[in-house]
């Protein structure tokens, strides 16, 4: 069942348009701060992709953790690392990963819409507390993992930036 | 034009690609993140319209799915940064092709 | 607070067009992050050459340009002037002439600490409020000023041989009246700052000056006070008959930016202790000696000093027996007690800084004269 | 006077704005081309959320009352001339403001500069789509309006953060690092303590947060103290309200991100402050303090005059503060938010998980409530109290009055001061 009426398509046109070009933007940004907002767009547009598919929590949690948070993760890096580090110049490997990539999207492309996918006719979205229900019951062990996980990297991160005289420091005591 | 699966799938494959070229030709770390967190968010569109328009014995399994993506993917910008960073820190650069430690 | 990044240092100018440098005053920091390596001071902006200029007019027309110097507290300015050539050139000054110079410079001490606290609150981020509270009480005290010199800020009132004018009738009872609500000004802003958690995170342990380096760098006033050396020009070497009046001095414990600030407050407390006994204690009689205009003193030279709202301000007049000063020469406790200011500054972060800067209570007009 | 969108008959009450723009739409489609009227809708929408609730909340009550009580609270009068009393004073500097030059530094980047401003705003407007402002009286009905909410309000720290990097100005450059470091510490303990409350409501709707409080007849602030006083606290931080001003302190580094604007550039950011401060009321008002209910009040007071009382009475804490404190230093906000206040806000995110499922699987009533509130404030008093004394609060340590001596005697060493 595709989404009937003019808003969803014309928001979906619209989305299309912004998270690609930006996504594009991202490539073409020669400053890694450019760089950095282009892909901030790309987000909101993919969160806006979220809400279409009526996943408004998923939307909501898309703009909070990857806007809110790693966008700006990435903005204080590229702060701490110095001027001379933030151009966003490609390797030799530039021409190569390109075409690698357009074969590759020549490939994907013509698979979608060659397949008959089995599309449903009476889709009913799920609620929050359908979706709390299933984490907390199908899900849980990888539930917890993915805890595990975060904790783990919060620990790995903060190791990994803390400074010589710091771990010196510690290891005298 | 009404959007269905197809379209979706389209512009996730394309995000995808677009990533792919970002996060291979890149000469910056951050910049090679940058390029993984897209492929990553067009994977999340894609496993969407799945949820969205196909047949499921489960029905959240797809938002499931995403939230979990969302959770590595934070993660792994959080240490992939501090990688940055720390690099930067003990070699003065944050250039992919110079980190090359093992390289005897 | 220690960076566990490591960044490149840059330079920072902190001034001479800034919100928090109390004038044209200029700090040339290089910081990494937020930590300050090391601090370079540049002044100069407001020099407008006074002890040269001073050599070319005659003793009575130096006066206006003391009053230009440290334009907080120009009564002070003025006493201290007039002592050195009453000194010089051995004129007495009537008793009651004595009276209202100590009423006046301390009605200017209160004034310029009202500006100093107010505005090291504001420095500490009390966004003008204490500033705002403490210039009310200010405007009350440049009432009395102008009623009595005909001006508010640059008063010009003290003259050879005792002060301009008698004080007009009105004068006592309306200075009375102010000094019985004063100290309930001071207690608002004691209520207000010292009572306040996030005000003594700020200023505790910030910029401490330790008795060492207070004397070793020649500091004077609250400055030194704060760091728990009682010294008072007003004790030690009385003028004016101080010696007659009943106060205290207060000093402070480790001679952080907190220590500076209630020795400020408190000063306040015993000058307001200091007007009312000088004016119930009023003499009669002529408020000045005749002192001839165009004044020859006899060569030779004199240094006076007075307890400045700043600390020690000296006079130095060098006589050669013309009608003007062969050599005029300020020691301005701004200018000496900002000199350790790097010593303030360095190691802190730049939000310490600015406090430290605030707790100086530096005046630009009279660092360079 | 019979109209097919009115709920009720009374006068005052515009039930429904929903129904209203959705009659108006109906009709709409009937004679235009297909799909015109979404457009239509969206503009009409964006100009009537600015018209209604942007610019009275924002350029009367917000600036005007930010001038004149902060005025009042520094002992002047705040602004008098311009219209009677001073009101007219928003209207005469926006004009100033427009008719200034917005001059753009020439080693600035000049598109990110200008794009700053609009990143910034955007969000503040469509801030207000979620507030419920009476029972069916909330622009867009989202379920998940609490992280809406939470979502849109992080976005102005981008617009922040763009704004001081671009200048190419060091002061700017201070105030976009401070503005980003507070923006991620603060935003976790304001999510823990926002999280308690949303379990407590089971739901994540601001709508069935409102409901939820009307039918227990209690509001959240008194069954989460602590959680209040974390929220009121992480959006003070996050507003850069003062005793947290630290991204735009004025004494020292000038006006830290928005030291290179000039004209309505600047306008807009101070405009919009003021409107995200408003928007954080709002939001508190209506998870903390009952939202438009107010104890059967509704029945007979327009609902939205409750909420808007309820937010400009929240709003006057922001001013009380902003008039009052001094500021604190970055660290010591950093260490303030993972010390103090995480582990407050997870600690209640104990309590009330414990009393939720005290209360579910014993099946109480509503009734309990009123047993928990009293415990729950007790507990919060004593837990804050308890915390501050681990980290080291000793009020008592600091001497709040210097030493006085008689005579200039030289150094007189502190002897057990304790310091």
């Amino acid at each position: 069942m595709a989404l009937e009426g003019f808003g969803p398509a014309f928001a979906f046109w619209l989305l299309s348009a912004i998270t690609l070009i930006s996504a594009g933007g991202v490539m073409m940004a020669r400053n890694l701060l450019h760089a950095v907002l282009f892909l901030i767009v790309t987000f909101i547009g993919v969160a806006g992709f979220f809400i279409l598919l009526s996943a408004e929590f998923i939307a909501m949690a898309q703009v909070v953790i990857y806007v809110g948070a790693v966008a700006v993760l990435i903005l204080f890096a590229i702060l701490l690392t110095p001027r001379s580090a933030r151009d966003n110049s490609e390797t030799v490997w530039g021409a190569p990963a390109a075409l690698l990539s357009i074969a590759l999207a020549a490939v994907l492309i013509f698979v979608i819409h060659d397949t008959a996918w089995s599309e449903t006719n009476s889709f009913q979205a799920p609620s929050v507390e359908d979706l709390g229900r299933a984490l907390l019951s199908t899900w849980v062990l990888p539930f917890q993992l993915a805890s595990v996980l975060l904790t783990a990297a919060l620990i790995g991160a903060i190791m990994l930036v803390r400074s010589p005289e710091e771990e010196a420091e510690d290891a005298l005591s | 034009m009404t959007p269905g699966l197809d379209h979706f799938l389209t512009v996730g494959a394309l995000l995808f690609c677009l990533g792919l070229i970002v996060a291979l030709s890149k000469r910056n770390a951050i910049g090679v993140l940058m390029g993984i967190e897209l492929m990553l968010n067009a994977v999340n569109v894609t496993l969407l319209a799945f949820h969205r328009f196909t047949e499921s014995a489960n029905p959240v399994a797809g938002q499931t799915f995403v939230v979990f993506v969302i959770t590595v993917a934070a993660a792994e910008a959080a240490v992939a940064l501090a990688l940055a960073v720390s690099f930067y820190r003990n070699r003065e650069t944050v250039d992919v092709d110079r980190i090359n430690l093992l390289r005897s | 607070m220690t960076s566990a990044i490591k960044s490149e240092p840059f330079i920072l100018n902190i001034g001479p067009q800034h919100p928090s440098t109390h004038g044209v005053f200029r700090v040339k920091v290089t910081v990494d992050g937020e930590r300050i390596l090391d601090a370079e001071m540049v002044m100069g902006y407001l020099h407008r050459s006074m002890e040269k200029l001073a050599e070319e007019r005659t003793y009575t027309q130096n006066i206006p340009f003391t009053d230009r110097t440290d334009y907080l507290s120009s009564m002070s300015n003025n006493l201290g002037y007039c002592l050195a050539v009453e000194k010089l050139a051995g004129i007495d000054v009537p008793d009651r002439g004595q009276a209202i110079r100590v009423i006046m410079a301390e009605l200017q001490r209160l004034a310029s600490h009202c500006m100093a606290v107010g505005a090291f609150a504001n420095d500490t981020g009390a966004w003008q409020t204490p500033v705002m509270w403490a210039f009310r009480e200010r405007e009350k005290i440049l009432d009395l000023f102008e009623m009595t010199a005909g001006a508010r800020l640059t008063c010009n009132y003290m003259r050879i041989g005792g002060v301009a004018f008698d004080l007009p009738k009105d004068f006592v009872p309306m200075a009375r009246d102010l000094m019985k609500t004063f100290p309930a000004f001071i207690d608002d802003i004691d209520g207000m700052l010292t009572e306040n958690e996030i005000f003594l995170v700020r200023t505790r342990g910030v910029a401490v000056i330790s008795p060492e380096l207070a004397v070793n760098g020649s500091l004077a006033g609250p400055m030194l006070r704060g760091s728990g050396i009682a010294w008072d020009i007003r004790k030690a070497d009385p003028y004016c008959g101080y010696e007659k009046y009943d106060f205290d001095i207060p000093i402070g414990y480790q001679g952080d930016s907190f220590d500076r600030f209630i020795v400020r407050l408190e000063e306040m407390r015993q000058s307001v202790r200091i007007v009312q006994q000088a004016l119930d204690a009023l003499p009669g009689g002529p408020h000045s000696t005749q002192v001839p205009l165009a004044l020859r003193p006899p060569a030779g030279e004199a240094y006076a000093r007075v307890e400045g709202p700043r600390g020690e301000l000296g006079y130095y007049v060098v006589s050669d027996e013309g009608p003007s000063p062969y050599r005029f020469h300020i020691r301005p406790p701004s200018f000496i007690n900002l000199s350790v200011l790097k010593e303030m500054t360095v190691g802190g972060s730049v939000a310490d800084a600015i406090v430290a800067l605030g707790s100086v209570d530096i005046v630009v007009g009279e660092i360079d004269r | 006077m019979n109209l097919p969108f009115l709920v009720s008959d009374k006068w005052y009450d515009i039930r429904d704005l929903g129904n209203l723009s959705g009659a108006i739409l109906d009709q709409l489609d009937k004679v235009l081309p297909y799909g015109l009227v979404y457009v239509i809708a969206i503009l009409i929408g964006f100009i009537a959320s600015f018209l209604i609730f942007v610019l009275p909340t924002q350029l009367f009550l917000g600036v005007l009352g930010e001038r004149k009580i902060i005025g009042r609270i520094q002992s002047r009068y705040g602004p008098n001339r311009v219209g009677p009393f001073g009101t007219l004073q928003p209207i005469a500097d926006a004009l100033k403001l427009i008719q200034k030059e917005a001059l753009i530094p020439t080693a600035a980047d000049r598109w990110v500069m200008l794009i700053a401003p609009i990143v910034f705003v955007a969000p503040a407007v469509l801030l207000f789509a979620v507030l419920p402002f009476g029972p069916n009286m909330v622009i867009a009905d989202v379920p998940v309006s609490l992280i809406y909410f939470l979502a849109v309000s992080s976005l102005p720290v981008l617009g922040a953060f763009m704004a001081g990097w671009s200048a190419n100005n060091k002061y700017s450059l201070y105030g976009a690092m401070r503005i980003v470091a507070m923006a991620i510490s603060y935003e976790v303990p304001l999510v823990m303590s926002l999280l308690g409350v949303a379990l407590l409501s089971s739901t994540l709707s601001l709508q069935g947060m409102v409901f939820w409080q009307k039918d227990v007849h209690l509001w959240m602030i008194f069954l989460q103290p602590i959680a209040f006083a974390v929220y009121f606290i992480c959006v003070s931080a996050e507003l850069n309200r003062t005793p947290a001003d630290i991204a735009e302190a004025e004494s020292e580094i000038v006006a830290g991100y928005l030291t290179e604007y000039s004209g309505m550039q600047w306008g807009l950011f101070y405009g919009m402050d003021i409107g995200y401060a408003l928007a954080a009321a709002a939001f508190a008002s209506t998870v903390f303090l009952g939202g438009w209910s107010m104890w059967g009040l509704e029945e007979y007071v327009p609902s939205w005059l409750i909420f808007a009382v309820k937010t400009q009475l929240f709003y006057l804490l922001f001013l009380w503060t902003r008039g009052t404190l001094p500021r604190l230093r970055i660290d010591q906000l950093m260490a303030f938010a993972w010390k103090f206040l995480l582990p407050l806000a997870l600690l209640n995110l104990l309590i009330v998980a414990t009393e939720k499922v005290i209360w579910t699987q014993e099946e109480l009533g509503d009734g309990i409530v009123f047993l928990f509130a009293p415990i729950n404030i007790v507990a919060a008093a004593v837990l804050v109290y308890a915390w501050a004394k681990v980290n080291g609060y000793r009020p008592e340590n600091t001497p709040k009055k210097p030493r006085m001596v008689k005579d200039a005697t030289g150094y007189i060493p502190a002897s057990g001061g304790g310091r």
